[in-house]
């Protein structure tokens, strides 16, 4: 009656399977990625023995465990439309915490959560400073990213190994697949970092409420949504996330050192990025973050079986490959992301 | 919903200043439960400020606020929410990414065992809608809808909230008369269930249709608060702008006189331009000094077709020639070589750089035809600008403000002034008179009617029916996407026959 | 020999298939090590599968365990770092794959995870230079200004040399070591480092660098100050780069304390006697050299990198 | 522009702070003396070892306010500096300047190249910045290692030193060469119209796109000018050393750059940018790792140093901030604020806050509070 009715859905089937893509929009960044992932990992089976195997599929995962959590932090962020350097450094911080603390003789169940606690302190004080001071994100989290890898050399510039028998214990810990293969507990505590953090984003208001700041940070404030608390929360989540990839980094290389993780917030943010999460926030999947984490997984995985590569060509194939993933991404899915 | 004793919202002597301009300056409001009120001013007055105030968005310098009889200090929108009032703002303020029912429910989503439910949430959202006769795909993002359906989401997501106080900052700027219909209708259902009604328009009509009371603004300054009884249109127009009201007159009927100009050939001359899934192919020849309308309902295509056009959309099919020479419509950059000027609907979006001054702005089309080597001189260009912002009246405290600074009206005054400037041989106006106040409204009709007069062509679209009939010498009816017909408005065309050609037009 | 069962390539003939995950190609030092590892395994027919981890330990244990997926029939590798490797190692001696570690160590809790390992010890290379500087300065009962460049905080050789070095000077308190910087090990980071040294301290008697390139850097600044490197400051740095010899048989260095980076045949000759189930000692230590100004001109042609 | 210089001040305050802090630990620090024809001293030395930094900002100034942001530049920086000495070590005399002229125009061509292509995926397909200009932070120091074969190419060729080491008028080059291109960049931005595109493009590419300007060409422009400016980095980085290093020339000065730019006060949602704050802000990164070196921070603290310092920049900006810290102060003294009218003294200290006008931003969709 008011001449805003939806066209009729046309007769024709072509049509109509327009309008069921048109309707998922939205998903066909996530779903290319995926696709493209498959078809990297295809390309690996057949030119290598010994890469189609399912445990070097599940070990992606197992190699990956603490890069998954950090992407799924930083997907927070950047769904806010922020930005977050400083995952890299709080990992590092929060493994050396663990360390540190554990040669000190504290009880590892005590270490595990003053660690967690020390990475979501240290982002929810980076939310505050981007929030109430509205310094820029980026700086902020730059500054961060020194600050806790200024911390990292306080504690000590050498490398503490850890020796506890409960993180060993932890680190060996293998859940049984099918098929002879297994996971480790990183792994799956990575996975279930990614399940939570998808509930959180779909299911909560708080997970809404980021989509909405990133979709238009006033607007969201005029719509009446807490963005305070949002911002300084997103931050809050990624540096708990690091600290937690901290933890799981720990279990992974059982040890601590100044110069862990190096470098791993750009390859956070470039797994979300890949992952079909845009930059300027309030578009994007967790699962989009996890399947960029397997992406520069299976480049990774790609040159080690390689195994001819010198030092140099293994950077330029590296980049090649980034290249035609993304390339192949964007022309399998066209004009989705404006 | 507690039965407040006195009055919904009080607000007395509020002062607010922004760098460089004092926007309000001792205003006030007094809002009675179960009233539709309007708060009435020229562009600039501060309507919009006295509503962020109330909201807690803007903080007063000096004045007191209160709502249902109890001093409040407003802590931001969400504490304007817990306080009973519901606002939908000027500029649509929602969020593009997100799906039309979250849109409407975000922050009160209904929850199931697992959380959010979805579901319910886009039942919910599909009811509303429904509920106001809008037939919309809830599930889809709201940025793929045109600017008046995401007004109309606005709207649905402040009545929802059940508030006691409903602020309507120019909700109808966009909207065509049905939707102003089931709007009025809304809002009479809610004055009768004793919500206090704030509204802000320009269009008078409106007011006198709607309002019990008026509270009028001038320079921030109250003028005072009336019944619609005891001052009529003329009287408080007279009150909106002071001493300039006299020229009103002046454009009252019709904007131009006699007939349209000889049969000259067309300076527009499209054939065949469409593009799929956006409008259909259609053909449109517009002749110097020629005003074409272009009417139809929301979503009819206007704006997709005069798009095309200007190379904004890349057509797929179809042709251009100004001048009998064909014109590229790959970007933009050769229709304005070409001498057409498009002057977008959407403002915010499509039109201003909000962060860039005035001067920058009413510039920006000039300088990048002129090529980034020549820069305009200095003194040309703050004559230039100095002109026009005086002949548009735009208030701004000076032509160095970030154009985002300045009130909405005025802001498209200077998108209309960067067009101008141009001088262009076609000149397209999509709802150029949104949102801008009684006496702008009449001369921005002026000017458009001068620029004719001396040879420039004119496609104009308008939601406002009158407008489009009151300038244009022949009218374009699109519907469903499609041009249907073409009317020569020679003095016996009127609203009701536009209105028909509308709902049947084509089905010949 | 070659435990599991996958059918891989190293089981069948005869040829030696290693995998080496190299720590990265950070300086010319790390490449000419890569570089005589290639060259060897190629001479002794051995079939090297070459990784580079681009400094990253998780990187490397990747490349481990694709080494282990891959059924090799021996693994070596540079740390990136000392510790942290234990899950990984135990998952090699699972598998039956003996492990040879070059350049540094590893600390481990537990026994036998690797075969052997053949490297430098950095800890000694810093008491080296230490005791050039001891040597150099032993007449003199003046008080000796001591700057120091270190190579990136937090790594081990930077660590091991500054140890090492403080360790012997310590033994008298003539000797100071006034400033102290991170120059990251490359020959910018020296420029720079040392160009502020020069700008708060006057009285600088010797440089010590952890590697040679901050070395290099350093003489530019020391130069644009208008003192002469190795006559006003006494340079003694570590490594053993061409490049460090020339500027030594220039004068501009004093001494240059080796760490050869040339171990691809001794490497190659290790993997062979693991394979075939040999004794090996614990411990190989690389064959390497302390120069000074005299040995330069004759050493130079001799360098390879 | 008043706002602008506004809101320069508090940097500016900082970079004096350091300045300060620096000649109270070193009594000769302000000290600039003439040594081989050149000037020197920590100052100079403060903008010789910036130059490289500063070019590098200001190229990635104009990215940023365009909306875009470019990783590579450390990567073009190895590319330029190995192309640069390979070519010199091949050519037949090293240290005819015929030679190095032919050597550093092969090194900027390419450093262009390399910006083109960044352009080229950034502004054409479209790919988000940050990937797009991740695959050649990757793969450009692969590049650069395989054109040095992995190795440190040394070069001896007196031209090519010379033109770090060399000065004209007591003024080295390479101070000289950063000052010619603020002011290059300065008019060509500032005095046509390219400025103002580049604002528009930032600050809203629709209504550039509709108001007639180029906004894909603008965008490729610039990433092929950040790229040229990476390879004059990389120029003045290797002939600093007389040497290419694929590794590690110019490791993580992107990050340097970008922290440059955006304490120079542009956004890296783009629209507005600001030259002089960016100089200013690669003088801030520069003096504060000479202040690193010279006050002798120690290595294993120089980080969190730098961390603080770059929040109190940060902060220092905060209009709220410093009413903050400023309040008790105001409160203490004797001429207290004269209550009662507008509510509590705090609130009243960041009234201006919601709209962020107060400091030069005024922007109403930044609505915050
Ligand atoms: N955020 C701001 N910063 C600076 N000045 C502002 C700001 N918001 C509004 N102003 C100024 O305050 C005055 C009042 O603006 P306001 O938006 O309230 O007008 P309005 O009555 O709503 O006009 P319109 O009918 O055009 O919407 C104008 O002069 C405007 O320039
Ligand atoms: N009810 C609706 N459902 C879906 N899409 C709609 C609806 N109404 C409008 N649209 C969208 O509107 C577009 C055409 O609107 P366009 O803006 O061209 O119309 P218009 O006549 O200019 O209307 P407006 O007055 O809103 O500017 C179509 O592409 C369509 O996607
Ligand atoms: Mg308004
Ligand atoms: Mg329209």
């Amino acid at each position: 009656m008011t001449g805003l009715s939806t066209p009729t859905p046309a007769a024709s089937a072509a049509a109509r399977v327009r309008a069921l893509v048109d309707g998922r929009r939205r998903f066909i960044p996530v779903a290319v990625s995926g696709l493209v992932l498959v078809l990297l990992f295809a390309v690996g089976s057949v030119r290598y023995t010994g890469f189609a195997e399912p445990q070097v599929m599940l070990n992606l995962l197992v190699n990956n465990s603490f890069l998954i959590v950090l992407a799924v932090g930083v997907t927070f962020v950047i769904l806010a439309g922020g930005i977050d350097l400083s995952t890299g450094s709080v990992l590092a911080l929060s493994a050396m915490i663990c360390a540190w603390l554990l040669r000190e003789g504290w009880p590892p169940l005590l270490v595990i959560p003053v660690a967690l606690l020390a990475g979501a302190a240290i982002g929810f004080l980076q939310g505050c400073i981007i929030h109430f001071y509205g310094v820029q994100p980026f700086i902020a989290t730059l500054g961060g990213m020194f600050f806790a890898r200024g911390l990292c050399y306080l504690i000590s510039t050498e490398s503490i190994p850890i020796t506890d028998p409960l993180f060993g214990t932890l680190a060996q810990a293998r859940v049984p697949l099918p098929g002879g293969t297994s996971l480790s507990l990183g792994a799956v505590v990575a996975l279930a970092a990614a399940g939570a953090a998808a509930f959180v984003l779909h299911r909560t208001r708080f997970g809404r409420s980021v989509y909405a700041v990133g979709g238009s940070e006033s607007s969201a404030m005029l719509m009446g949504l807490p963005v305070g608390r949002v911002k300084i929360g997103v931050y809050t989540v990624s540096g708990f996330c690091a600290a937690l990839g901290g933890v799981l980094y720990t279990l992974y290389i059982a040890s601590g050192n100044s110069l862990h993780g190096l470098g791993m917030e750009l390859d956070a943010i470039a797994a979300v990025v890949i992952g079909g999460t845009l930059l300027t926030g309030g578009f994007g999947y967790v699962l989009g973050s996890v399947v960029g984490v397997l992406t520069l997984g299976t480049i990774q995985t790609i040159l080690v079986f390689e195994g001819t590569l010198s030092s140099w060509w293994t950077r330029i194939v590296a980049g090649v490959l980034l290249l035609v993933f993304i390339l192949l991404q964007r022309a399998l899915a066209p004009r989705t992301v404006k | 919903m507690e039965t407040a004793a006195g009055p919904a919202v009080q607000m007395s002597g509020i002062v607010k200043d922004f760098p460089g301009v004092r926007a309000l300056d001792g205003a006030g409001l007094h809002l009675e439960p179960g009233e539709v009120h309007a708060l009435l001013g020229e562009n600039g007055a501060g309507k919009s400020t006295l509503i962020k105030v109330l909201t807690g968005v803007h903080r007063p310098d000096a004045g007191s606020i209160e709502v249902g009889g109890r001093p409040v200090a407003v802590d931001g929108p969400q504490d304007a929410e817990r306080h009973g009032i519901a606002t939908v703002y000027q500029e649509v303020n929602l969020c593009p990414n997100l799906s039309v029912a979250e849109n409407v429910l975000l922050g009160r989503e209904p929850r199931g065992r697992f959380g959010i439910s979805p579901r319910r949430m886009n039942r919910r959202a599909a009811e509303l809608a429904s509920g106001m006769g809008l037939d919309l795909d809830v599930t889809r993002a709201l940025g793929e809808y045109p600017i008046a359906v995401q007004q109309l989401v606005a709207i649905l997501r402040a009545v929802d909230l059940d508030a006691r106080v409903l602020v309507l900052d120019e909700p109808t700027s966009s909207l065509d008369r049905d939707e102003v219909r089931i709007l009025f209708g809304l809002v009479e259902r809610l004055r009768s269930r004793g919500v206090a009604i704030l509204f802000v328009t320009h269009f008078l009509d409106q007011v006198y249709e709607l309002c019990g009371r008026m509270t009028v603004l001038r320079n921030g300054r109250p003028v005072g608060t009336f019944t619609t009884d005891e001052l009529d249109q003329r009287g408080l127009v007279g009150l909106m702008l002071g001493e300039q009201a006299g020229e009103l007159d002046r454009v009252e009927g019709r904007a131009h006189e006699g007939a349209p100009p000889p049969d000259e050939p067309p300076l527009l001359h499209a054939r065949g331009l469409g593009r799929e899934g956006g409008v259909a192919p259609y053909d449109l020849d517009v002749a110097p000094g020629q005003i074409v309308g272009l009417a139809g309902l929301l979503g009819s295509g206007r704006t997709e077709a005069v798009r095309l056009l200007f190379g904004a959309d890349r057509p797929d099919s179809g042709s251009l020639e100004v001048d009998g020479r064909l014109v590229s419509l790959r970007t933009p950059r050769a229709p304005i070589a070409a001498g057409l000027a498009y002057c977008s609907e959407d403002r915010k979006a499509e039109g201003l750089v909000a962060d860039l001054s005035v001067a920058d702005n009413l510039l920006l089309a000039m300088q990048a035809a002129r090529g980034w080597m020549r820069p305009m001189p200095r003194k040309a260009r703050a004559e230039l600008v100095e002109r026009y912002i005086s002949a548009l009246r735009v208030r701004t405290a000076s032509p160095d403000t970030p154009v985002g600074a300045l009130s909405g009206g005025n802001q498209q005054k200077v998108l209309l002034g960067r067009w101008l400037i141009m001088r262009p041989r076609l000149l397209i106006l999509d709802e150029p008179t949104r949102g801008i106040d009684v006496g702008a409204k009449a001369e921005v009709q002026r000017l458009v009617a001068a620029e004719a007069e001396e040879g420039t062509a004119v496609l104009f679209v308008s939601s406002e029916l009158e407008e489009v009939l009151r300038l244009s010498h022949r009218v374009v009816v699109l519907r469903d996407r499609r041009v249907v017909s073409a009317l020569d408005n020679d003095g016996g065309l009127d609203v009701d026959g536009v209105l028909a050609e509308i709902a049947e037009g084509g089905a010949r | 020999g070659s435990g599991g069962g996958q059918g891989g390539q190293g089981g069948g003939d005869d040829t030696i298939v290693l995998g080496f995950s190299q720590v990265g190609a950070e300086s010319g030092w790390r490449t000419a090590n890569t570089e005589s590892i290639k060259a060897a395994a190629d001479e002794a027919g051995i079939e090297l599968k070459f990784s580079d981890a681009q400094q990253q330990q998780e990187n490397q244990i990747q490349a481990i365990r694709s080494f282990i997926q891959q059924d090799v029939d021996v693994i070596a590798f540079s740390p990136v770092v000392e510790s942290g490797w234990d899950t990984v190692l135990a998952e090699a001696r699972t598998a039956g794959i003996p492990v040879v570690l070059t350049d540094r160590a590893v600390e481990t809790g537990q026994e036998d995870v690797y075969e052997t390992f053949l490297g430098s010890d950095f800890v000694e290379e810093g008491r080296n230079a230490g005791r050039y500087v001891v040597e150099e300065f032993a007449d003199s009962d003046e008080d000796v200004n001591i700057v120091e460049l270190q190579g990136t905080t937090g790594s081990a050789p930077a660590i091991d040399r500054k140890e090492g070095f403080a360790e012997i000077i310590g033994e008298d308190d003539k000797f100071e070591i006034i400033a102290s910087q991170d120059g990251d090990f490359t020959r910018a980071g020296g420029q720079e480092v040392m160009q502020a040294f020069l700008g708060s301290h006057d009285d600088i008697d010797v440089l010590y660098a952890h590697n040679d390139d901050m070395a290099l850097g350093a003489i530019e600044s020391i130069e644009a100050a208008g003192l002469k490197p190795g006559e006003d400051i006494k340079i003694v740095s570590v490594d053993g780069i061409k490049a460090a010899f020339q500027a030594m048989a220039e004068g501009k260095i004093n001494q240059v304390v080796e760490c050869n980076p040339l171990i691809g045949p001794q490497l190659m000759d290790l993997v062979e006697k693991v394979h075939a189930g040999e004794e090996v000692p614990e411990r190989v230590e690389v064959e390497e050299g302390v120069f000074g100004q005299d040995q330069a001109e004759e050493e130079l042609p001799n360098r390879q990198y | 522009m008043a706002a602008q210089t506004r809101r320069l001040a508090w940097p500016l305050l900082v970079l004096v702070g350091l300045l300060a802090a620096n000649a109270v630990a070193t009594p000769g620090f302000f000290a600039v003396t003439v040594k081989g024809g050149r000037l020197y001293g920590s100052l100079v030395d403060i903008l010789h070892f910036g130059a490289p930094l500063l070019l590098i900002a200001l190229g990635m100034t104009v990215v940023i306010a365009l909306r875009g942001i470019d990783l590579s530049v450390g990567a073009v920086v190895a590319v330029s500096g190995a192309v640069a000495c390979e070519i010199i070590v091949a050519a037949g005399d090293p240290s005819s300047p015929g030679a190095v002229a032919g050597a550093v125009a092969a090194a900027l061509a390419l450093s262009a190249l390399l910006g083109l292509w960044n352009g080229f995926l950034a502004a054409v397909l479209r790919i988000q910045p940050i990937v797009a200009t991740l695959i050649l932070m990757v793969a450009g120091r692969g590049l650069a290692q395989l054109i040095t074969d992995g190795q440190i190419t040394t070069v001896t060729s007196e031209p090519y030193r010379g033109i770090a080491a060399g000065s004209l008028a007591a003024v080295p080059y390479t101070v000289l060469m950063a000052a010619v291109t603020v002011l290059v960049m300065w008019v060509a931005l500032r005095r046509t119209a390219l400025g103002l595109f580049v604002e528009a493009v930032g600050g809203n590419a629709e209504a550039a796109r509709l108001a007639g300007i180029r906004a894909t060409g603008l965008s490729v422009a610039a990433y092929a000018v950040c790229g040229l400016c990476a390879g004059l980095a990389g120029i003045v980085i290797s002939a600093n050393t007389g040497s290419a290093d694929g590794n590690n020339a110019g490791l993580w000065i992107e990050l340097d750059a970008i922290l440059a730019v955006v304490i120079g006060g542009t956004l890296l949602t783009g629209g507005r940018f600001s030259i002089a704050g960016t100089v200013l802000g690669a003088v801030i990164v520069q003096t504060l790792s000479t202040t690193v070196y010279t006050m002798g921070v120690p290595p294993e603290s120089a980080l969190v140093f730098k961390a603080v310092v770059v929040f109190v920049v940060c902060l220092l900006q905060s209009p709220r901030f410093r009413a903050q810290v400023a309040a008790p102060f105001r409160r203490g003294g004797p001429p207290a604020p004269a209550g009662g009218a507008g509510g509590p003294a705090p609130e009243e200290e960041d009234g201006t806050m919601p709209t962020a006008t107060g400091d030069g931003r005024p922007d109403p969709r930044e609505v915050r509070r």
